[in-house]
């Protein structure tokens, strides 16, 4: 199979960055859109022929998923250490393509009419292809260095559009809240590639991936080395889990993602919600056979409950927010922690992969519901200029296809059949049952509060009271209607896609089957957590505020997200700005560089007082000379007399 | 006339034109021209180098040899690799975007210029020697200019950061010199005639005492111009009260030399005394990389945090060099070319915005992005490359030293590496500070909404950094095994020693 | 010769008056005062060139040759001291050593 | 009785010279001074070099003395006290000259002159004599430059005492 033209998928959007960037003064807005739009277009339609042409035409071999790469040395390190740049294509990066760049042209359509008349129009377009490109670089690697590459270049997109309202302070400190927190997930990840790189000697993912014959083990030898109880290789693998961790907002890296959203809505929709945070996701992904067979699973466990955990707490937090966008940064970050969680729980071969292969499904349809659920509030923002709850209401009469795909996307996330979200849930559901039962309690109570919060929100924007707005709110714009409808049908459809046929840790196909009383239990709890939702939300009243009472404390601490910003603000600003750089800079000043200006002011010091002895009077002089010749006498005389 | 002394004589022939030139206009003209010819020649000289290097496998190419003083065995001998030649082209690069940069030095222009290319002169003549008094005899030439571009054209308190600059300096090179002639005295250990030559001595067995005596003279000698902790005093103060140009020669160009000489000279010569010593500098380099980056997080006056920022990124090259294997030593010769890029583009740049707003505290600015987009956007970026970002120089040259750092499994150099790494992070936090503080948000002063426009010559000298640094982290892979083959038989050197 | 008086206590007797002057050189204020000790100092060395000349070497006259030349110094150096003397007391109008420190500069 | 000739000479040429490096009055110790210079003439006179105490009579207490009490007169008045060192230096130049003085008399003391008993009287003319000889052992040439060195120190001298006005006068014309 020739993958040469996959090249021009990540390369067509870096060229309209160049382009856009550097003739930043002269294209027109309108022409910078177009140029956009189409940039990704050809990339989203590249995409698709890959995907039909390796899916159904040339990508198997004897029932197996070929894994095909392509690349060229970038740079030298040692004898066998060196970065290549090159794709690699197989199920999950080609499933990655089509739901970056699908999502990403969503986006840049939608934007040409969510941020028309903006002053940085162009700029906008060019920070938007500039992540499209490096957020497929990424997933195209075909090593650990080059993912590591191309996850930095996401991290810096994801700055530059989180800071795109660069006057707006607390966007400014968001981004850099982002960038930075990542960062140091990126500190851990970066010493994991090299704990990797060293101890297997390569940075590739077909060599470190490469599992025997029988599919019962890693080539690679793992256990050679051990540190604290544990082989050398988990330590890497927990650290480059760190990476993802923070990359995908999991606990206790989360904090930056509610801040992300200061950034416009099409981002957050394409960087924080769809493609970005699930890169962690894929990283796993990408290593799975890694993290299965190192050290029996025990990195995996603790994906599994990492994801668990933040899954459970960004749901709980999501219960009390009141700004629609952190809500849907919450529910992401819970829906993520699902996919880790699925990955978690998942085994190697056949059948028993099937958490494998839900989390990417799930990774599939949540990009696209998560995406419209994005856009849509999105949408409702642009039409009431506010993001918090407290100002909308009864907003369905105003927004009808707003109103429509927002209830479906909430559907598809709830996990109601048929829609997209039901049959991937249900997957990692089945899968986390078979594996471990608590987690698959966890899981189960998610989902519940999914449903629940997301219908709060659902209620409390298009139902409840009736708000008197100030202008009139109006339906968007077909720009921006047009990808709503678009993937509020691909968050009917996606569910449909027989992913096991595809997407597996094995790469052969199996037979998924629909678990009935497990899907039931799913689907009932789901439905419990409407229903609250309903009774709670639908119409204008007290209940919500009186059960918040109830809790009490409780919900004060979840209002206020466990005060985690507040432990990281103590940390960052008491810790390393007070206790460690403060006395640095004041060490620097007053010892380091105290010491060398006492070194000179000594030496002036000195030479001050030699210089007394240059007095000028002769006498002085007579005195010395007389004293210096007694005493070198006296010396000579001692030493000829001995 | 081979080409390596042209180096040093095309310099000189501008320095005697600039005497008898008047006048602004005609300095810097002819200040361009020559720079301009020197960054021809060093292009000339990458690509007679690689032809040659193709067919000609010994250490050093194009090597010349004059006696200078016959008594004690001092040759005017020259020689390059491709670690000079990849130092000659960053000199003349940044020489040349330095002459930009001052091109509306109003202030006794030709003697400006003067001492401009007199220390490029030095420098030059550094980087091709290969006798070891040759090589110092440039080192001091580099280093006594300065003492006049910062005391006379310097700004804030110039004659105290002169004087600190200079004296430093001059301790530092008494204490190289004394490892200089330790070296010289030794290089009969085998038998034979007593010599400064680089390569001849490089095979002498220096006996172990004298190296284990030497390395840390050599060492510290050169690493204070490095900037090595706790000798780095001299750069914020010194950065801080120079004109722009200089900073960017000094923190570009000069502090180089450090590195390199502890690369030629004491670890080439000394390999015993570097094995025997590296733990002990290791510590000082480690916390040197993550002191400046924890200085610079507090710092409000912008040359202060780009000075602190290079305390932490030449730590960085000593660190690599102290860990002795191939990868390391490539990293260090491409953090230092990296870093003078980027380095030597910051100083432009902060040069420029003082030269509009008058002010280098970060909390005085504020929204730069909307008044100045040009010199802002171009700030991001290498604030960016300064982090580390791929695509620029500094990740290139970062990955080749961790790399490197993490071939040592003992449990000492693996916490050094870690901490080294940790600076990452560290350089996130306050170059993001910086660019938050001072380019976004709204803007604070009035006044700066009518700021003229980056000129011309201010935006061919951004370019002339800001294209190489992008070149390297694209396309590493030439320069990379250009320097690497150049290190191997260096390296070689040491690991026979082992 | 002097009968019964040997080198050694005229020896004795010069040293007395040669450290003698060299403390009046140190410890005085005055320039004047200073030419004396000079003075003093001379006269002590012109004593032991005769002494010796005397005691040890009769035959040969140099000891008093050298004790006439330092007389003749003497007297020149005193001529010019003199003169330099009324010559700063015109101009600073003080002889002190202290007031005459500014050469040093 | 030479002996005690001796004696009392240098007894009267210490207290003097003591006198003379300690007296506030500058003119006292001008005259202190001439003791001294006369009590070196008496040694003369006593080891039978009379040409030479009369050389140090003459040149010294006659000419030298006058031209110091003369520029003392010039530039004190007679009453004027002397500034004194201070004490602690006092201290300091004593004990260093008592240790010069010591070592002094230690190595004369352990010195072994070979004294050569003689009463030789040396007349002036063997004095003139030798002053002016050619000979090996001639003093011609010393004689020559110390007559040069008198007349430059003369010449000097007046410089010196006069260049005051001779520049002044470059002035106001």
């Amino acid at each position: 199979m020739d993958i040469s033209y996959i090249l021009f998928i990540p390369l067509i959007p870096l060229a309209v960055f160049l382009l856009l960037g550097i003739g930043y003064q002269k294209i027109k807005p309108t022409v910078s859109g177009y140029i956009g739009v189409a940039g990704l277009a050809t990339s989203a339609a590249l995409s698709y022929y890959a995907a039909y042409q390796y899916f159904f035409v040339s990508g198997k071999v004897d029932g197996v998923y070929q894994t095909i790469v392509e690349k060229t040395v970038w740079m030298n390190f040692t004898d066998t250490l060196h970065i290549d740049m090159g794709i690699l294509v197989d199920p999950i990066s080609i499933m990655m393509l089509v739901v970056v760049t699908t999502i990403s042209l969503m986006v840049h359509i939608y934007s040409r009419g969510y941020m028309h008349g903006d002053t940085g129009y162009t700029k906008f377009f060019a920070f938007l292809s500039l992540f499209s490109f490096s957020m497929l670089g990424l997933v195209l690697a075909t090593n650990l260095f080059q993912i590591y590459i191309f996850w930095e270049l996401v991290g810096v997109s994801s700055y530059l559009l989180i800071g795109y309202y660069y006057t707006k302070t607390s966007a400014v400190a968001a981004a850099k809240k982002a960038f930075i927190v990542t960062r140091f997930a990126d500190f851990g990840f970066l010493i994991g590639i090299l704990i990797v790189g060293y101890y297997a000697g390569t940075f590739d993912f077909e060599t470190l991936n490469a599992v025997n014959p029988e599919g019962e083990g890693l080539l690679l030898n793992w256990a050679s080395t051990s540190f604290m109880g544990l082989s050398v290789i988990t330590w890497g693998l927990l650290l480059i889990f760190m990476g993802g961790a923070g990359k995908s907002a999991m606990f206790p890296l989360h904090i930056w993602l509610p801040d992300a959203m200061e950034g416009p809505t099409p981002v957050s929709a394409l960087i924080h919600a769809a493609t970005m945070v699930v890169a962690g996701v894929y990283l796993v992904a990408r290593l799975f056979p890694m993290y299965y067979f190192v050290e029996d699973g025990f990195a995996l466990n603790v994906v599994a409950y990492v994801g668990a955990f933040s899954s459970l707490f960004a749901a709980i937090i999501a219960l009390t927010q009141t700004d629609i966008k952190r809500v849907l940064a919450f529910s992401t970050m819970s829906q993520i922690g699902y996919m880790m969680l699925a990955l978690g729980v998942s085994s190697y071969k056949g059948h028993e992969g099937v958490g494998y292969m839900a989390s990417m499904f799930h990774l599939f349809t949540h990009a696209m519901f998560k995406a419209l659920l994005f856009l849509g509030a999105g949408s409702v923002i642009h039409a009431v200029h506010s993001n918090y709850l407290k100002d909308m209401g009864g907003l369905r009469k105003y927004m009808p296809i707003t109103n429509i795909t927002f209830l479906i996307a909430a559907l598809a996330i709830a996990g109601v059949p048929p829609f997209a979200g039901f049959w991937s849930k249900d997957e990692i559901l089945v899968a986390a049952f078979e594996k471990n039962q608590l987690l698959y309690f966890v899981g189960l109570f998610v989902a519940g509060l999914t449903a629940f919060y997301m219908f709060r929100l659902y209620f409390g924007i298009f139902w409840g009271k009736n708000t008197k707005y100030k202008h009139e709110p109006h339906e968007s714009p077909m720009s921006m209607a047009f990808p709503l409808l678009f993937l509020a049908f691909m968050s009917i459809v996606a569910g449909f896609i027989p992913f096991s046929e595809f997407v597996t840790a094995d790469k052969v196909a199996f037979e998924a089957h629909l678990n009935l009383p497990l899907a039931a239990v799913a689907v009932g709890t789901g439905l419990v957590g409407i229903i609250i939702a309903w009774i709670f939300y639908k119409k204008e009243n007290d209940l919500a505020e009186r059960f918040a009472n109830a809790f009490g404390i409780f919900y004060k601490w979840t209002f206020h997200k466990f005060y985690f910003d507040e432990i990281y603000m103590f940390v960052t600003k008491k810790i390393v700005f007070n206790l460690i750089s403060t006395p640095i800079a004041k060490f620097d000043k007053k010892y380091v560089d105290g010491t060398m200006e006492g070194i000179g002011n000594k030496t002036v010091l000195i030479s001050e007082k030699i210089k007394g002895l240059q007095s000028g009077r002769l006498q002085d002089y007579a005195m010395f000379f007389v004293s210096g010749v007694v005493f070198i006498a006296l010396i000579f005389i001692y030493l000829w007399t001995n | 006339m081979d080409i390596l002394s042209l180096f040093v004589i095309v310099p000189v022939l501008t320095v005697i034109a600039l005497f008898f030139s008047n006048g602004l206009k005609q300095a810097r003209i002819i200040s361009m021209i020559g720079s301009f010819i020197q960054l021809g020649m060093a292009i000339n000289l990458l690509f007679t180098y690689l032809k040659e290097r193709a067919v000609d496998k010994s250490v050093m190419l194009f090597t010349q040899d004059y006696v200078w003083f016959e008594n004690f065995n001092v040759h005017y001998a020259i020689g390059v690799d491709g670690i000079s030649v990849a130092l000659l082209l960053l000199t003349s690069i940044v020489v040349l975007a330095g002459v930009f940069i001052s091109w509306k030095t109003d202030d006794l222009p030709k003697e400006f210029f003067i001492s401009l290319l007199v220390l490029a002169t030095g420098v030059y003549g550094f980087f091709i020697s290969i006798d070891l008094f040759t090589m110092f005899v440039f080192y001091e030439i580099a280093v006594i200019p300065m003492y006049l571009l910062i005391g006379i054209w310097g700004s804030g308190p110039k004659e105290y950061s002169a004087m600190k600059l200079t004296l430093m300096l001059m301790g530092a090179s008494a204490v190289l010199m004394v490892g200089v002639l330790g070296i010289y005295f030794n290089s009969n250990a085998d038998g034979g005639a007593l010599t400064f030559n680089i390569l001849e001595i490089s095979k002498v067995h220096i006996p172990f005492e004298a190296q284990k005596l030497f390395f840390p003279l050599t060492f510290i000698g050169f690493a204070v111009l490095g900037a090595l902790f706790p000798f780095h005093t001299w750069s914020p103060d010194g950065h801080a009260s120079a004109p722009t140009a200089v900073s960017m020669l000094h923190a570009g160009v000069l502090m180089k030399l450090g590195g390199y000489g502890v690369f030629r000279i004491a670890m080439f010569l000394l390999p015993l005394g570097a094995i025997e010593w590296s733990w002990f500098f290791i510590i000082l380099s480690a916390i040197g990389v993550i002191y400046g980056a924890f200085g610079a997080l507090k710092q409000t006056d912008l040359k202060y945090i780009n000075a602190y920022s290079s305390v932490s990124h030449l730590g960085m090259v000593l660190f690599a060099l102290l860990m002795l294997n191939k990868t390391s030593w490539n990293g260090a010769i491409l953090q230092s070319l990296s870093h003078g890029f980027m380095t030597a583009l910051f100083f432009a740049l902060i040069g420029m915005i003082y030269g509009r707003t008058h002010t280098r505290d970060i909390t005085k600015l504020g929204g730069l992005l909307k008044v100045m987009p040009f010199i802002s956007v171009i700030y991001v970026i290498a604030g960016l490359a300064s982090l580390g970002l791929p695509g620029f120089s500094g990740f290139v040259a970062e990955m080749n030293i961790f790399v490197g750092a993490f071939q040592h499994e003992e449990m000492f150099y693996r916490v050094a590496t870690v901490i080294s790494v940790s600076a990452i992070v560290v350089t996130a936090v306050y170059i993001l500070r910086v660019l938050g503080i001072m380019l976004m948000g709204e803007v604070k002063n009035e006044e700066y909404l009518n700021l003229p426009k980056a000129t011309w010559f201010e935006i061919t000298g951004i370019m002339l950094l800001l294209i190489p640094m992008i070149g390297m982290g694209v396309a590493p892979l030439w320069l990379s095994d250009m320097t690497m083959e150049s290190v191997g038989p260096f390296i070689q050197g040491v690991l026979n020693h082992l | 010769m002097i009968a019964g008086i040997s080198i050694y206590e005229i020896f004795t007797l010069t040293s007395i008056l040669f450290f003698i002057g060299i403390y009046g050189f140190i410890t005085r204020k005055n320039l004047i005062s200073i030419l004396i000790s000079l003075e003093l100092i001379l006269n002590a060395s012109a004593i032991n060139f005769v002494v010796i000349n005397k005691y040890l070497y009769p035959d040969v006259l140099q000891g008093v040759f050298f004790s006439i030349f330092i007389i003749a110094v003497a007297a020149a150096e005193t001529a010019l001291a003199v003169a330099i003397i009324i010559n700063l007391y015109r101009q600073i109008s003080s002889v002190e050593v202290k007031d005459t420190e500014i050469m040093k500069y | 009785m030479e002996k005690i000739v001796f004696y009392i000479l240098a007894l009267i040429m210490i207290v003097s010279a003591i006198a003379s490096v300690s007296s506030r009055k500058m003119l006292r110790s001008v005259i202190y001074l001439l003791f001294v210079l006369i009590g070196v003439a008496g040694i003369y006179f006593l080891i039978d070099y009379n040409f030479l105490a009369a050389v140090q009579l003459t040149v010294y207490a006659g000419g030298i003395i006058v031209l110091v009490i003369f520029s003392v007169l010039l530039v004190h008045h007679i009453e004027m006290e002397l500034e004194m060192a201070q004490l602690s230096k006092k201290i300091l130049t004593g004990i260093s000259c008592l240790i010069g003085l010591g070592l002094f008399l230690f190595i004369i003391y352990t010195n072994d002159f070979k004294v050569v008993e003689n009463s030789k009287t040396t007349s002036v003319e063997a004095i003139g004599r030798g002053l002016l000889s050619y000979d090996s052992g001639g003093f011609i040439l010393p004689f020559e430059v110390i007559s040069i060195l008198l007349l430059a120190a003369m010449i000097g001298a007046i410089i010196i005492g006069k260049g005051d006005k001779l520049t002044k006068n470059d002035d106001t014309l």
